[in-house]
């Protein structure tokens, strides 16, 4: 394309009226230089010109059948079209370079200063990271140390009969089973399990006479007194 | 000394404050510093807020008319450049990098024209086959950059220019570039082709 | 314009001819666009032969003496640099803020979610060992701070998170930590954690 454009512009003429002549001396010069230059390029050029030939030709002669004319017409219009926009394109580029170009005609600072300061001081703790971290590292742990079931610290019969025992007689009136349950029972089942052993604890001793058991409705507060009886005081 | 009316025109409707010596000195600091252009904006964030920007550039640009150093329109900002007069002599002791060969300026200018522009239409436009060398020795210089992708089949890369291109060539912005239809007008052909056999079956010369 | 006398001092005896304007402009533009110090022998190299270029760079020196850039000497030669006292109004801090690594990051959700938490608790849930380094860098930074002992055998230190841990975090509250109930969808909790959870970083019970 570079080479018909130089064509084109060598002949200050439009394609349709590119002499012949003139096209087999270029040819015939191009040649004599394909000797002393790169063979592909002066080889693009034969095609070129070989091309241009032909097109020359398809204008010159009348065609048989008319769409063959009209294609050599229209090829000829594209080739022009294409050759006005390489003139364009090269005139711009002529253009571009006529002006002061950067670190060729005129010169940038050639040691800027940088007074850009990073400052790395601070830390940042995302939500996301940081909640995959810590839902990794449980997993790992987890998978790390084998399962072992938690002791239960039940209140057992036996500790609740012994509670029962050192309480029961300090109390003069009814009192309610809770009451003797120990302390700091946190966990519901802790404290459901100690209820239970009281209850026990409270029977068992009810039965020697030791207390005496009053429940005044189906699921209503089980009340406990000090009995007749002697305290059977487990070891 | 900054006040000198000669030296500071001042087109602009009267700014709140005079740009005084002070801030003159920061400008000069700020632009000598960069690398890249400087925008007013850039500017004003390191101004006392009663001082506009653009006054203070226009008046740092009349105090280096004529020197050996000026400041000059890049992109949307401004930077010091070394006066065009030197060039000849400067470049006796700056390396400068070679000139882009012809076929990576005519690639820049069909980008210029027609981005954002695929390779296809790149090559179609020249006629021959865009090299890998050409793309990136545009690419490294920073000239022309990916600017996303046509939607169409393939999708190809779309290339445009860079503001760095801009700069290349001391452009503001690419409306700058000659229009179109005044250089189809243009019959005359550039000096740079003077010859039917062109530079590339020149034999080489150097 | 720039010959302002005022700007131009001339301190030096009298060189075989005076610096002109042109050798200036050619100075100004050399150590402006040159990467390393100009010595006085690289300007001489493109100045004309009678003009000594020393007293061209002291000349130089005196116009920008004051101004927003200086010339200054810098190895054996001369280079711009912009005036000291503007430095910290040019400087521009970016913060870039650093991530902390996995294992600290582990180790101190582990502190949030379970604290007050001595090592060897820590150590479990992460079922490995912790290394003293990422226990001390999280304790430099303030993230988690001893909260006391544990009254057991050994008297094991107990460790919770400090205000700056929300405060990185961006949280009012630890109550605000995400609940561990909707980071543990898919899998049971592990069997060894719960009663180490401190009663504020239950659910809610009602």
């Amino acid at each position: 394309m570079d080479l018909l454009l130089d064509l084109a512009r060598s002949q200050k003429v439009d394609l349709a009226k590119i002499s012949i002549l003139s096209l087999v001396d270029q040819f015939l010069a191009v040649i004599e230089g394909a000797k002393r230059v790169r063979l592909e390029l002066a080889a693009d050029w034969l095609v070129m010109a070989a091309w241009l030939t032909w097109l020359k030709s398809r204008l010159l002669v009348p065609a048989a059948a008319d769409d063959d004319l009209e294609s050599g017409q229209e090829a000829a219009e594209a080739l022009a079209a294409r050759l006005r926009e390489m003139n364009v394109i090269r005139t711009l580029a002529a253009w571009l370079n006529a002006r002061p170009v950067l670190g060729q005609d005129v010169f940038p600072r050639g040691a800027p200063e940088s007074h850009i300061e990073y400052d790395r001081s601070r830390i940042v703790i995302e939500a996301g990271p940081f909640v995959r971290a810590y839902l990794d590292a449980i997993r790992r742990g987890t998978k790390a140390s084998p399962y072992t079931p938690r002791a239960l610290t039940l209140w057992t019969v036996q500790d609740a009969l012994r509670r029962l025992a050192d309480l029961v007689g300090s109390l003069p009136d009814w009192t309610t089973l809770e009451q003797f349950l120990p302390d700091h029972m946190d966990s519901p089942t802790e404290r459901r399990a100690a209820m239970a052993s009281t209850l026990l604890a409270s029977l068992e001793m009810a039965r020697g006479g030791a207390v005496r058991l009053r429940q005044e409705e189906a699921f209503g507060p089980i009340l406990v007194r000090r009995g007749s009886g002697d305290i059977d005081r487990p070891e | 000394m900054s006040d000198d009316p000669e030296q500071t025109p001042q087109p602009t409707p009267a700014p709140p404050r005079e740009p005084d010596e002070d801030a003159l000195r920061l400008a000069e600091a700020l632009v000598f510093a960069s690398a890249e252009p400087v925008t007013a904006r850039g500017l004003a964030r390191i101004l006392p807020d009663d001082i506009d920007a653009e006054a203070v550039l226009a008046a740092l640009r009349a105090r280096y008319a004529g020197r050996g150093v000026e400041l000059v329109d890049a992109g949307n900002g401004v930077m010091f450049r070394s006066a065009l007069d030197l060039a000849p002599r400067l470049r006796k002791v700056i390396e400068t990098p070679r000139r882009l060969p012809r076929v990576a300026m005519e690639t820049l200018a069909i980008v210029a024209y027609h981005q954002p522009v695929t390779r296809p239409e790149i090559e179609h436009i020249r006629g021959t086959a865009l090299s890998q060398q050409t793309l990136e020795s545009l690419l490294e210089l920073n000239l022309i950059a990916p600017k996303g992708r046509r939607e169409s089949p393939g999708r190809p890369t779309l290339w445009g220019t860079t503001s760095e291109f801009l700069t290349h060539f001391g452009l503001k912005d690419l409306r700058e570039l000659p229009r179109r239809e005044d250089l189809l007008l243009e019959t005359a052909p550039p000096k740079s082709v003077p010859e039917v056999l062109p530079p590339d079956l020149q034999p080489p010369s150097d």
